[in-house]
């Protein structure tokens, strides 16, 4: 099955990424896209940028783990994830997440899956630039709890289709 | 009949992210290893009282998170055969 | 809140309509967009082309009621229902929902709420064209069961955001 | 005292969609409801004996679905005050 896992500087293009996976294919009958975006306010401060840092190596590694999690859960046939790093502004797009399946329930159980990893697994860190100062976003519980309710629950290959 | 017990210095390399990497004030660094250090606890712990700027990352050891060799562990791991071993905080990726 | 929602004959444009959504705003962090695709073959057989037929006036009424229903229960920041009907050949889209929130777990919930919903209340029937013949679809009793774990689902408001 | 009641005809538009329109052979037509007819399933037994087209479309009323004024409604629905009746198969839409 394949998968497209890249981590860059550089905003990317959604459609152009859901046209690789898709184009000259009849067997996927949903695409499930995620798209995290920049806000422009964080914890209802306003913000000038985000600068995401992160573990090179690493990063890749545990996303492509992830992604051979997903593959085993669930019958996926196209998964993408593009991370990106660097100073990113609001509106601007962070992270993308596609999942193709024969149907629908794999496809939003797997980009959902690789998003709740991500946030709470995947070597990354948000620095937040506001009024000339900068901090560290702190990791939330919420995303932690959010991972967890994956570790319990069975292959969703045996729900509905 | 007992050997002499030959002194073993192994060097390890260490990375440090976001505000631990600001605190301890360098992003890496490679360390010869001191007998007695089994766990990544221990590493922490030893670290600490290296100076105020480690002092000072790792004032709170149990908020910061480690991977060996690119994969994370908890701090009762093992870091014997370890090559890279980073030190970070919780992660705020996605 | 913004909703769009449109019944077709033509192609649609997901990266379009997905910027008609986010554009110059700052508070959307997270979108999920959903795409589903004719696919080549029904249950093992290929075919040609789905041909779908709607109930006008009452599938316009059916979608809004559930944008209604998904925007009282997660926090939306914008919503686009599209469906297409007409002759629609293997590979070629047939419905997109796109849900926008500030956080990706109300996005994905009300994304997957509104397709279940589709799949089993919203008046469509898909004839197939395969080998000179032509068959209608038949319901899946899997879309029912879809459909009826969110009746009994508390709002995910409350849940981890 | 009784009052003579008055016949009440009261006419309905009635669409059929997917195999229901194509069984009965038209998309839609206006009827005359006859007095007795309360609920939708009593208004699918009465079609089921306007016609051999009609008797196979309504064959099996368990598995068609109805709509009263563009909105989903069980068999037992009453169907006083409806202008338009809609016929159909289970969706498969999505």
């Amino acid at each position: 099955m394949p998968a497209t896992i890249r981590l860059q500087r550089e905003p990317f293009d959604a459609a152009a990424e859901t046209a690789v996976l898709t184009g000259g294919r009849t067997d996927i009958g949903a695409v499930v896209a995620f798209t995290g975006i920049c806000r422009g306010a964080e914890d209802g401060a306003p913000i000038a940028a985000l600068t995401l840092e992160h573990y090179p190596g690493m990063a890749e590694a545990e996303i492509a783990r992830h992604v051979e999690e997903a593959q085993s859960r669930w019958a996926l046939l196209g998964v993408t994830v593009i991370h990106r790093y660097g100073r990113i502004t609001p509106g601007e797009p962070i992270v993308l997440v596609l999942a193709a399946s024969s149907h629908r329930h794999d496809a939003f159980a797997a980009a959902e899956f690789l998003m709740d990893y991500l946030k709470a697994r995947a070597p990354f860190w948000k620095q937040v630039e506001a009024a000339g100062s900068r901090s560290w976003v702190e990791a939330k519980q919420s995303d932690d709890s959010a991972t967890e309710r994956w570790q319990d629950a069975k292959p969703r290959r045996d729900a509905a289709e | 009949m007992t050997e002499p017990k030959t002194q073993q210095v192994k060097s390890v390399k260490l990375i440090y992210f976001a505000w631990v990497r600001e605190r301890v004030g360098k992003p890496q660094e490679d360390i010869d290893l001191p007998a007695g250090i089994a766990t990544v606890g221990d590493l922490m712990a030893w670290l600490a009282k290296r100076g105020d700027e480690y002092a000072y990352a790792f004032e709170n050891p149990k908020i910061i998170r480690a991977a060996i060799d690119r994969a994370h562990v908890r701090p009762d791991a093992t870091i014997a055969g370890a090559r890279e071993i980073a030190f970070f905080p919780p992660m705020t990726g996605g």
